[in-house]
């Protein structure tokens, strides 16, 4: 623990939260692991993996608020719903879409998250459209804020939101950022460019090397960072955290990362893209290089490692046990929850 | 009890709920100083402010994205779309987002979302300041679509679409803002969503009809009531949910039923409600189901002849009651 | 005769289509090296390169308003839209841009264009890959909407809406992609846009359907006729323009309509076609006129017993066919 | 004529050229202030104004290869249209909605233009839609050329498309630009800048200055011009259109001009800004300026201008005696024109 004295956040982390975020990291990529497992097993039908991105997931969760701040993430996020507090067990009863749910009790594809007591605002599917309601919940922090409407302590100071490089191309990404620049808002979003959009690599989606170079036209802040970095990317997302809890408003983050696997367990990434460029990527691991990384700075041991890889390998066996003997839903619970009952002054939040 | 013009009506309940609660907001093109091209809006942005009354930039899927997640986060925006004709950019916000957002996550989170959409033609506004795009949302589970024609419902079903834990669109006949006035009790007034209005009792003809077109079906029905045709108009108001037992009750009187709509033929929100006269209506039927739409081309076309033939009005309406009743 | 899938069908058209016509071209996402992510297009970018097969940036509006600027340029676009539950932020190019421009320019500009959609449930797609959106567009005039059932149409009818001046919307029943089998004519077939297809003969009960359901309703007729029911299936095909004669005719038959469709019942297709039938075809009936649709809420669950709730399946349809029948 | 030794392109335009420039904006400017009386006088219902915008419309249009070139224009641009080669009478029966008229046969609203044979695609109203079909129109130029399909000589090698400023915050806007960058399209995207979207000032619209800070997002390039000067807009749009023509892609020009009137006929300006801002912005009227500014070159006198404006306004006169006089359309027109009939082939264009 050597670094403290230099100026980046991340050298003010405890041993306790680098381990966090390493585990995290390990606990999402044994569930992704088993995931695919599961799927060739025939067990579960869907998977999409967040393999190669849980350094950017985790490194920037553990910047803002985490479990009170909103996170408006997208289907790839399953490290970011370990970060913010999910265990296997949750993530388990996603996939094999079981009515205990927390997402949807079984209603949506794995990996279309939601937890309401994180704050983490329920994921669909077509891409980009959670960056507005990213703004618009940012809008809402500064609308109590400026209304002075009670708000607890605790209550979240900022919206942080993610979405692929390919998913910028949407009309809903431009009028977001143009919002968050238009009324200065608390906002971080979050970009895990991997390059790919399925198939179509960046330079068919956009005709710049970095995605924050779009930042400049919205009159927000923009930053580019190495998304395989967990600690990097923590560094740049605090720093972005600060900007949005100090009313300096939002920041528009392209983190590169790659996907190791292909798009989903319905791809297919041979007929895009050769092995040898996938391999190579594989071997820039983003939890090996923490693992290195924390090992440098004396904070953890290989043997501690070990013991964490154990840990979190019993957690998904467990959770596998226990989810899979569940029961199905029943199928009249498709008719349930089209309208919410009741009326509004229930609902204060 | 004051009488007042349908815009009146809907201002005032907007009114009453910025100044009951602080969660409430106004979100929309013009709406701020201007108070909105159709002045729904006056003298809220001076009365509340600048932050109550939001001059939003000029892009709809954001007006109503911005309004989910503030919906989200707990506050109770009202998002204003300046013409139903610019709906469409929402689209998908509307659809795949608002509606979905309870059922998709099992009933966690929930989206108390009002949008304004003033629709409609005879007003001269051609091919994009006249369209009634209802059917394309009334077709959508998880939203609530609700349709005033007296200055009364306006103001009722503002406040009931903001104390809707719900997205509800409201569609305003915009022809009738400042034509169709009506008495307005003073204070709260909450019509309840999902429950029609027998606007003119009958025994011959029943005549189906919302906003605009039950305006004017009133109208149609005094015009053949001198004939001796006696017309039951109801005003549908809320289209989604339907209230499918006052259609059925009206039908199964008369025998015989009109929908009237003013947006085209195939596939508008008429032909819901004779599908469903249809099937568990039959045994009341002595007659076809009746529709009067406009054509089926693509908009209402701004030339007064061309829009004139186009639009649906009392005469046209009264033609029809009158071959329903002669059937 | 040579016999293939629904899929290949789709895409024998499109490559004839591109082999003839050197204004014919694809854009959209992942139809190029990939294929698409349904393999429609697979081989067609190696075979005429990235010039023709055209990967499309992430964004639906742009994919679809491209392909209306290079169809008034003289182009002959094929957009696909990856699912029909992505279409939405598409829907203002679609319905107010390409839907009207023939009509608000006097016939100055048409917009021969082609938007491909894979739609429908079954395939453990959840609330966003699975829906059915075909009512929202054959609502809208200007627009002509096909939906094939067969492997011979799905190349027959992807030819005529290349030839067809006006924009075609195809809604492919995704989850028949595969399992649909049948004979397709060797070279050029053209499916007539505005016929539907009597797919089996019968005196009982009229099942109106398309898609997916219309392969279905022919097994449910198979499963009811040896119980002594003869079921008419009418394979809409062409949901706009409709064939209102051979609707008319088949109910003038059997005097029993039974609609099936796979989106919401709530304004969902079949809504017009019972409209249609209450209307004109009200003195051949002996039956309500029945409809099978998706309940009300918001879009396909993904678990299985919840989709399979959901879902209309041949038993569902059978069962209806006999409720009818016995009326 | 003394500045043809400056390195610019406006330079070297002809007399009799710059002549048909001040025309064009003065024929605009006379036809507008008709319009007005025609409205307040109950004969037509509806105009909306180019005054205050004349200079950038007719500035841009003779940039490129007039009545050649695809334009997909917006509301606004009734300047724009006559430097296209449309007269009074053509605009006349628009606002008139009589079936002559070329637009639309009176289906439309009055600037809703289209004129197929000069390369105008039809106006609609939602904003921003025509950005898109520019660039599939730029895009089918690029097309044809590569596939080397038969072009005659005079065939369209760019597509121009305006634009108000408000109607940038769309996403269409953004989906439309980003494909001009990655297509590297021979587009030009005119932005007319008069700081208001009705109401809404630029600074609730944007978080930026000058809209085209966004070209460097998309990889496109960028312009400011001063939308009142119709010659520093020829230059700007000049250097864009050999960029198109070049095949060095898309340009976005920011043109700052000012709305002398209201909205449109049916908005009142007093509401949201001040008599005081519009007078002080009638001052730099551009066609005064323009005048001054070839009377300054030599290139007029003060008695041409006088005649030309008489010419323009009898040009006004008899168009609105003719076109009055004419019958409205029949009802049934209304029934005409939902589908193309034929087939593609007889479409080739
Ligand atoms: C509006 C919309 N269109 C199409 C799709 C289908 N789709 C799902 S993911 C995807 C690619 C997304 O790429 P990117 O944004 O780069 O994210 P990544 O998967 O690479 O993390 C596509 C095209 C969709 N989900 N939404
Ligand atoms: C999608 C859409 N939403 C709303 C409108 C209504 N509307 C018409 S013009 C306008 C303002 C446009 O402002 P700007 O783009 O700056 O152009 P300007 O009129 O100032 O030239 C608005 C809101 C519209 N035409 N289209
Ligand atoms: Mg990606
Ligand atoms: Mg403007």
């Amino acid at each position: 623990m050597t670094q403290k004295t230099l100026d980046k956040p991340s050298a003010y982390l405890s041993e306790a939260t680098l381990h966090a975020i390493l585990r995290a990291m390990l606990l999402s990529r044994r569930f992704d692991e088993r995931a695919w497992l599961l799927h060739r097993q025939g067990k579960i039908v869907f998977h999409a993996s967040a393999m190669g991105h849980e350094a950017a997931q985790v490194g920037a969760v553990f910047a803002i608020h985490r479990g009170v701040d909103y996170v408006c993430p997208y289907y790839r996020d399953l490290a970011m719903m370990i970060a913010l507090g999910w265990g296997a067990r949750a993530l388990m009863l996603d996939v094999y879409a079981k009515p205990g749910g927390i997402s949807s009790a079984g209603r949506q594809m794995p990996n279309h998250f939601s937890d309401r007591r994180l704050g983490v605002v329920s994921t669909s599917a077509p891409v980009a459209v959670q960056v507005v309601h990213a703004a618009g919940m940012a809008f809402a922090i500064k609308y109590k804020a400026r209304l002075g409407l009670p708000t607890p302590d605790d209550a979240p100071r900022l919206a942080l939101t993610t979405l692929g490089e390919g998913s910028t191309s949407q009309g809903d990404f431009h009028e977001a950022l143009n919002w968050a620049g238009v009324h200065t808002l608390p906002l971080i979003c979050l970009v895990e460019n991997n390059g790919y959009a399925i198939s179509v690599k960046l330079q068919a989606q956009m005709a710049i090397r970095d995605v924050s170079e779009r930042a400049a036209g919205y009159g927000i802040h923009g930053a580019v960072v190495d998304g395989m970095d967990a600690l990097a990317v923590y560094d740049t997302v605090y720093e972005a955290a600060q900007r949005a809890y100090n009313g300096d408003g939002a920041t528009l983050i392209d983190a590169k990362v790659y996907r190791f696997t292909p798009h989903s367990s319905d791809d297919d990434d041979r007929s895009y893209r050769s092995r040898e460029e996938v391999e190579a990527a594989r071997a820039n691991d983003p939890i090996l290089r923490l693992r290195q990384t924390l090992i440098d700075l004396g904070a953890l041991t290989a043997a501690d490692f070990e013991e964490m890889d154990a840990e979190v390998r019993s957690e998904v066996d467990a959770a596998q046990a226990e989810v899979e003997a569940m029961p199905d839903p029943a199928p009249e619970d498709a008719l349930a929850d089209v309208f919410a009952p009741g009326r509004v002054d229930a609902w204060q939040s | 009890m004051a009488v007042m013009t349908l815009i009146e009506g809907l201002r005032q309940g907007m009114d009453e709920a910025l100044a009951a609660d602080p969660r409430v907001f106004i979100i929309g093109e013009d709406v701020g100083a201007r108070g909105g091209v159709f002045r729904a809006t006056q003298g809220l942005f001076d009365k509340y402010g600048g932050d109550r009354v939001i001059d939003s930039p000029l892009a709809e899927s954001s007006i109503v994205g911005v309004g989910i997640g503030a919906a989200l986060a707990g506050l109770l925006p009202i998002c204003e779309i300046q013409f139903a004709d610019f709906i469409y950019p929402a689209f998908n916000q509307i659809v795949n987002e608002a509606a979905r957002m309870y059922y998709r996550s099992a009933g966690d989170w929930h989206v108390p979302l009002v949008i304004r959409v003033p629709y409609g033609g005879g007003v001269g506004g051609g091919l994009y300041h006249s369209q009634s795009v209802e059917s394309l949302f009334a077709h959508q589970p998880g939203l609530k679509v609700v349709v005033p024609s007296t200055p009364a419902d306006a103001k009722g079903l503002i406040k009931a679409a903001l104390y809707d834990p719900n997205p509800v669109i409201i569609f305003e006949p915009k022809k009738g803002y400042r034509g169709i006035k009506g008495e307005v009790p003073e204070g709260e007034i909450v019509t309840s969503i999902g429950a029609a209005r027998v606007a003119r009792m009958g025994g011959d003809v029943s005549v189906f009809a919302y906003g605009m077109m039950a305006y004017y079906a009133e109208q149609a029905a005094e015009m053949v009531a001198v004939e001796g045709i006696d017309a039951e108009i109801i005003d549908l108001r809320t289209l989604a949910p339907v209230d499918r037992e006052s259609i059925l009750a009206s039908v199964r009187k008369t025998g015989k039923a009109l929908i009237v709509y003013e947006d085209n033929l195939t596939l508008g929100y008429g032909a819901e409600v004779a599908a469903l006269i249809a099937d568990d209506g039959f045994e009341f039927l002595d007659a076809p189901v009746r529709r009067l739409a406009a054509p089926d081309v693509p908009a209402t076309p701004f030339s007064h002849p061309m829009q004139d033939f186009f639009m649906i009005n009392p005469d046209k309406i009264a033609a029809a009651i009158r071959e329903l009743a002669a059937y």
